[in-house]
Parts: C-alpha cells; structure tokens; sequence
C-alpha cells in the first residue's frame, strides 16, 4: 500500500467526480492545498460543494475554482477577501452556506469522528439556528450541529513520512487536521516527506491512518496581510 | 471624545493578570499596545495559537505564522500551536476570559450586530459567534455613532445578530457602558463628552 | 480442533494489506504473530497508539509503553501516539478497517457479548463497545463452546450485549461462521472437524 | 498569576471538597497523577464522584481512595484491576457507573469543549442505551452522551513549562488531555518543569490556558503487566 505519488493529479486519480463534497485545509491562505487545488482546476470537476473556512483570493487558492465556476457552492465562516466570490455570490451564480468558524471545525472532527451531531451554544437567536433543533441542557440553550462527511479531504502540512504520519508548522496547521479527518478519501501535500522513523511518534500531529495519498511539492506560500514593525534604532 | 487609540488604551484597562484574551480585529487589535504593567495577559489567535507577539520585523514574515485577521506576526517563549477544533474548543469551554470585538450595533440587552448587512455586505461571521457564545466577558469596542451621526448603541439591532444577549460592556469613544438589567448604564464619560452629548447619542435605554 | 495458536493462525488470514487494525486481548492478541508475508498491517491500541510493535526485550520494558491489556509493549518506526479522545474518534469515524475480539457469547443476528456477566463479573467494557459500533469489520475468535460443553454460538445472547448486529464473521475451535441473512453460514470447518460435530456444537441456526 | 506550587497538598489547597466530581488522568497505571492522588488521600475529602477510565488497583492509584473509603461512586469503562473495588461494589458500598471507553474519553473531551450533548452508535441496543435519548441520523440510529464538567481534574504529563503547557511521553497521554479540559480547574503533575521557552511551540500537546496548577516530583510509575520477549541467541 504506497501512498506517496508523483504528482497532484496523480494523486487525485480515481477520487474527483462532479457535484462531490471536498473540505479543505487552511485558513486565509495560510496551510492551503495550493497543489492538490490546482489540480482539480486542472482536472476540471464541476458543480464542487467545498467546505473551507476562506474561499482564497481572487487568482488563488480556491479562488482558482471559482474563476473556473467549478465551485456550486461554500460552505465557509468567512469570505470576505474574494471579490469574485462576492460577484457570483450577489448575482445567484453561487450558493453560500455561512458556518461559524468553531462550529466549522467542530462539524468536520465531528464527521471524522462517527459523531452525526452535537450541540453548541454558537448561534443560538441568531439566523444559524434558523430551523435547526434546539435543546435544552442545564437550563441553557443550545442548538444541533450535525457532522461533517466528505468525498474527499484536501490538506496541506509540513513534514509527512511515507506513511502519511503529518507534522504541521505553526499556525498553517488551522483547519488541516479536521479536514483531513472528514474525508471519506484524504489527500495531502506537503513540503517535505523525511523518510520512516524521522518524526518523534509524540510530536506527529495527524497520524498516518487519516492520511490515503501523499504528494511533496513547492509552495508558493502566498502572504495575505503582510504586517511588520520597524526595528529600535 | 477618545480617539482610536485612547478607546484601545480603555479597553486594555479591562485585562487582569493572568487572563487568556481574544482581540478582535481593527480597534481591538490595538489594545495590546496598552495591557498596564504588570498585568501578564496571553493572546488568542482564533486561528490557532496561544501566545501571540507582535508583529515581525521587516524581513522576518513567516507565511506560516499568522493572526485571525490574515496579518503576519511572532511567536512568545509560551506560544503554543493548535487546529482550528482545539482553538474553538477551549474558546467554546468557556476557557478564554475576555474577548474585545469590534460591533456595527449593540442593544441594550447585550445583543450584538457585527457580521453583516442583508444585500450588501456578506463577508461572514469567521469566529465572531463561537467567541461571543463562549467567552467569560464580552466587551464591545466601536464608535458611538455611525458616519450619519445615528446611534450605535440601540434599543433593539435592525441587523442580524452575532450573539444574543451577550454583551457585558460596551466601550465608544464617549464612554463606557455596562449592559444591567432594564438596560444600560453608564460607567464613565471620555474626556469632554457631557453626560448631556452621551445620552442625545444613546439610542438605548439608560438605566441608573 | 484448532488450538489458540491455529485460531490466532486463522484470523489473521483475515487481515488485508494497508489495513489498521485493533486487536483484543486474549488469543486475538496472538494474531500478530501470524500476519502473512507481504501484508502490512497497522496495530492500533486504543489506549493512544497507531503501530504497535513487539513486546520489549527484558529489561527494556517502559512503563510509558503499554497496549490495551496494560502490557508492555515496543514502539515501530511508524509509530504515532495519540490521547484517548482521538484515538477513539478514529475507531468511531470508522477510520479501522478491523477489529478482532474475544467474546462471551454470539448470536446469529451477529449481536455479541463480551463484557458482563450480571452478579458475578463486572469489569467492564473498555472500549469494545466503541469498537463494535465503529470498525469496518468486526471478527471474534472463540472457543466454540464453554466449559460446560454448551455452544457459545447461539439463536439469542443471554449475556448484556457489547453490540447489536455487529459481528461479521466468527472463528472458533472449530471453524469459521459468518453471519448472514437468516443465520449463520459455514464458511470453513477446522482440521479433523465433521459438519455433523461442528452442528452438533452450534445453537444457532446454519443456513447454506 | 504564578502556577507553580511547591507540593501536591500545596496545589490543591482550596479546590477541595466533599461531594466533588474529579476527572482523572491515566490508563491503568500509566500516566496516572499519582502525587496528586495521594494528596487528596491525606486530605481526607469525602463523597467523591472519580471520573476514570480504571481505578487504579489495590494499594496504587486510585485505589488508595477507595481503601479509605473516600469515594463514592466511579464513572469508569473498566475495573478489572482492582479487588477492593469489586467487593465494595458488589456489596453495594460503591457506586459504579460504566462509561464505554470511547464515550468516556469523549464526554470529557465535549465537557471541556463546551459541548453538552453529542450523539454516538456506541452502546446503541445495550444496557448503555437505556434511559437515552435515541435518535436517527442518514438511517442509522444513535443515543445521545452528555459532556462532562468536572470540579477538579487531575492530571499527569512529562513535561511542562511554567505557562503551565504540557507535553507527554508515549501512551501515557491517555485521557490526561481530555481530563484536563474537562476540569474547572485543572492540576497537572510532571515530572520536570523546564524554562519559558524549552518546549517546541509546535509540539506541545495541552496548552497552558487549560492547567491552572502546576507541581513537579518524582513519580513510581508502576508497571502493571510486564510481558517482554527473549532475545534471540
């Protein structure tokens, strides 16, 4: 069972097919799967459900599929950063679910965990609860959530060894881990895959078994908001 | 009337030693320019960190280290790393003390508006909901007023809530106050404001 | 018959190359020794690890290495660790292609009890509940009657269920069962067993 | 706000009291807060709720709180290990609740999550189920488990720093990071406290907002089953 391919498009062989649900890692374009992204423009699938905190930026990230209009519709906490996603959005083209970011991430543990649904606080009087079953534990409110399941998870990590154990680095880890649990087929990229044994079995973030395809590859590793502050003289 | 930076300035007197705090972006940001000495507080980066410094020096960007609001910054010798299901863990367990965010509207039962406009603006909630519903305090950072002059501070939010009745502190650039029972009740007056000039700016009903 | 060893032998005939596995305690733990050539499998242990090795060498045991049955246990070059919480969510998920497990009793509906036996026995499930209710397939490997010469493969638990309609396949001392619409079939009979013995052992029904 | 104290009696001053609900760390011996578990033997609290995956077994662990009779009831998956517990229990002396394994582990995880019910197939048409709510997600049915708040958890890792971050060393993480979320207050015990700073950011697996008290000692770490294989010749 070799999991490490050649290439993105090599690793998403066999997994794409039209109208299928992806989550993806990162946040902003902080850990996205830039590679396994371009690839699925490249590959061409449409009518994409994609459960992703962002949408990327216009150009890249998921931006990407958006511009292509593979993407029917997201499923995310925040999108403000895309203005075509903005255009489509207003104008009908492209269907919007709004989760709050916790409840997004807890819904795709939640799916990777053979838990269809839990309750939260996160909401509640608010137009996400709208239709949702509301319940009452210790004389608070709380409304139900339900897990997350994908066809396939797409996350990007630092260090992967060819077993799939993941190590990611500071906060590009974000979304990745969650996501990469909900696929029903999950497949990373990463900077570098050290070979068996390299990783400390207690540092290793994603370990291997949520993990079925492994690509290394370059990343452009786009900076959002790029923020400094001037040295002391 | 406070500026910008003087509402941040207010808002750190907030902290208390030892709280683990989510800032919110724009004003909020600022307010970790001002935590008062001796006053050891760590900053949540809902992203995913605990311990966030500030920004890199020129040069330094690390792509891979960024805040809520997508802006490059450092790590502290107590930083530590985590998914985005952990960071929404412990800001849902009621683990982080405070959260000061930034509102569009806020009424006098604490309920807050600042995610969007029906039509117009459609950019999404990110963490606001999870910090609102989960966090120990929730103090609100924002202008009085809007650019046509009209009351922030309602009697009821025309715009679609964030959170309900989740407010405990409000901090404008007249004032500061505090959301009791039957409404709202001024704790402080900037610099200037007559308590006169306050309440013409009040929507809400203001309680003694 | 089958001894311990050939039934250990015969389940892991079971295990498919690239599978994660979760063994139990008892024979199923011996399975490991009779993993086929060219089939790699990864032993998870509930208590926090994926890629359990062998026991260690004496004098090298680690009292921060133990498997499931709080043995010491070795780690492997693939080996992760992990907390409860996590390593239950990958059983739950679904995320282990297999679970080999002892039992009390089994029922041709493919309900099992392994855990309790009302009055007298109360250890405990661990965690076979969450692993009936969450692996891909469940196996159980047992002797085929008790000591009484009464048939452990039975029309109806009488034992406190560890699952309901879990079981896919049954190995016992005398063969192997899987459970199937109607009843039990006959997939295998152990060396030297005639259908008429392995019948005459069996409570439940057999269909072809 | 300092988090280090000087003893397990010093960390625990204040947070006990009779009738209290305690979350603990550890799977059989391994990884149990055995300092901090004699200290609540010594301080004599009475009445206790003891969540935990074992009860330790005679003489050791938390079996040493069931010899002096200081809990009252175990919420458990297994106590096999233990004969005092058995002969309170069957006499009715002790209260004992069995939590499946995994379900255990998620209570205190959803407790500390702020999660207060989430439904699992676990136990679905057992003796588990009874008294649950049932409910039906894509066809299958589940039963609805609570979160589990505790006053007090306790805790046992490797290493921490003073912000009160812990790492932990092999499988002796068990429950320690779920326990300790799930705790109002949280004490952890290790076995070394190094400098702001000597732990790496990206490998730390229980962040400090979670630990409230800190204790270093040094710890037995009994083994329970030695089993090790010969060396060939």
């Amino acid at each position: 069972m070799k999991k490490v391919y050649d290439s993105a498009s090599a690793a998403l062989e066999g997994v794409l097919f039209d109208g299928m649900l992806i989550a993806s890692g990162g946040f902003g374009l902080c850990g996205i799967p830039e590679l396994l992204i371009a690839a699925i423009r490249d590959a061409g699938t449409k009518d994409l459900t994609v459960a992703s905190n962002n949408a990327g930026v216009d150009g890249f990230g998921l931006g990407q599929l958006l511009e292509t209009r593979q993407v029917r519709k997201m499923i995310s906490s925040y999108v403000g950063e895309n203005a075509e996603f903005m255009r489509q959005y207003l104008s009908g083209e492209l269907e919007l679910e709004f989760n709050p970011q916790g409840t997004l991430a807890e819904r795709m543990r939640a799916g990777g965990a053979g838990i269809p649904g839990f309750y939260t606080k996160t909401g509640v009087g608010t137009i996400i609860a709208d239709g949702k079953e509301h319940k009452d534990f210790n004389g608070e409110t709380y409304i139900l959530e339900t897990g997350l399941v994908a066809d396939l998870s797409i996350v990007k990590a630092w260090k992967a060894d060819p077993s799939g154990n993941l190590v990611f680095r500071k906060t590009a880890r974000n979304f990745n881990p969650p996501a990469a649990t909900c696929g029903r087929i999950c497949v990373a990229e990463v900077e570098e895959i050290v070979p068996l044994g390299a990783l400390d079995p207690d540092a290793i973030h994603l370990p291997g078994i949520y993990v079925h395809r492994l690509i290394q590859g370059d990343h452009e590793k786009r900076i959002e908001q790029r923020t400094v502050r001037k040295r002391e003289a | 009337m406070w500026d910008r930076n003087q509402m941040a300035a207010r808002a750190a007197q907030e902290l208390q030693d030892g709280w683990y705090v989510n800032l919110g972006i724009g004003i909020p940001t600022l307010v970790s320019n001002y935590i008062p000495e001796g006053v050891n507080v760590t900053l949540q980066s809902e992203n995913g960190m605990l311990g966030m410094g500030p920004f890199p020096f020129e040069g330094e960007e690390d792509a891979d280290l960024i805040n809520a609001g997508k802006q490059t910054i450092t790590e502290l010798p107590q930083t530590s790393f985590f998914d985005s299901a952990q960071s929404f863990a412990m800001i849902r367990g009621g683990k982080i003390a405070m959260a000061i965010l930034g509102a569009m509207e806020v009424a006098e039962n604490g309920d807050l508006a600042n995610w969007m406009i029906p039509g117009k603006l459609v950019k999404g909630m990110g963490g606001a909901m999870d910090l609102v519903a989960g966090v120990g305090r929730v103090v609100v950072v924002m202008d009085h007023t809007n650019k046509a002059g009209e009351s922030k501070v309602l009697r009821a939010c025309t715009l679609p809530l964030t959170g309900k009745g989740v407010v405990d502190r409000i901090i404008t650039n007249l004032g500061v106050l505090d959301v009791v029972p039957g409404g709202l009740k001024i704790v402080e007056l900037a610099e200037g404001v007559t308590e006169d000039a306050f309440r013409n700016a009040t929507e809400a009903t203001l309680v003694d």
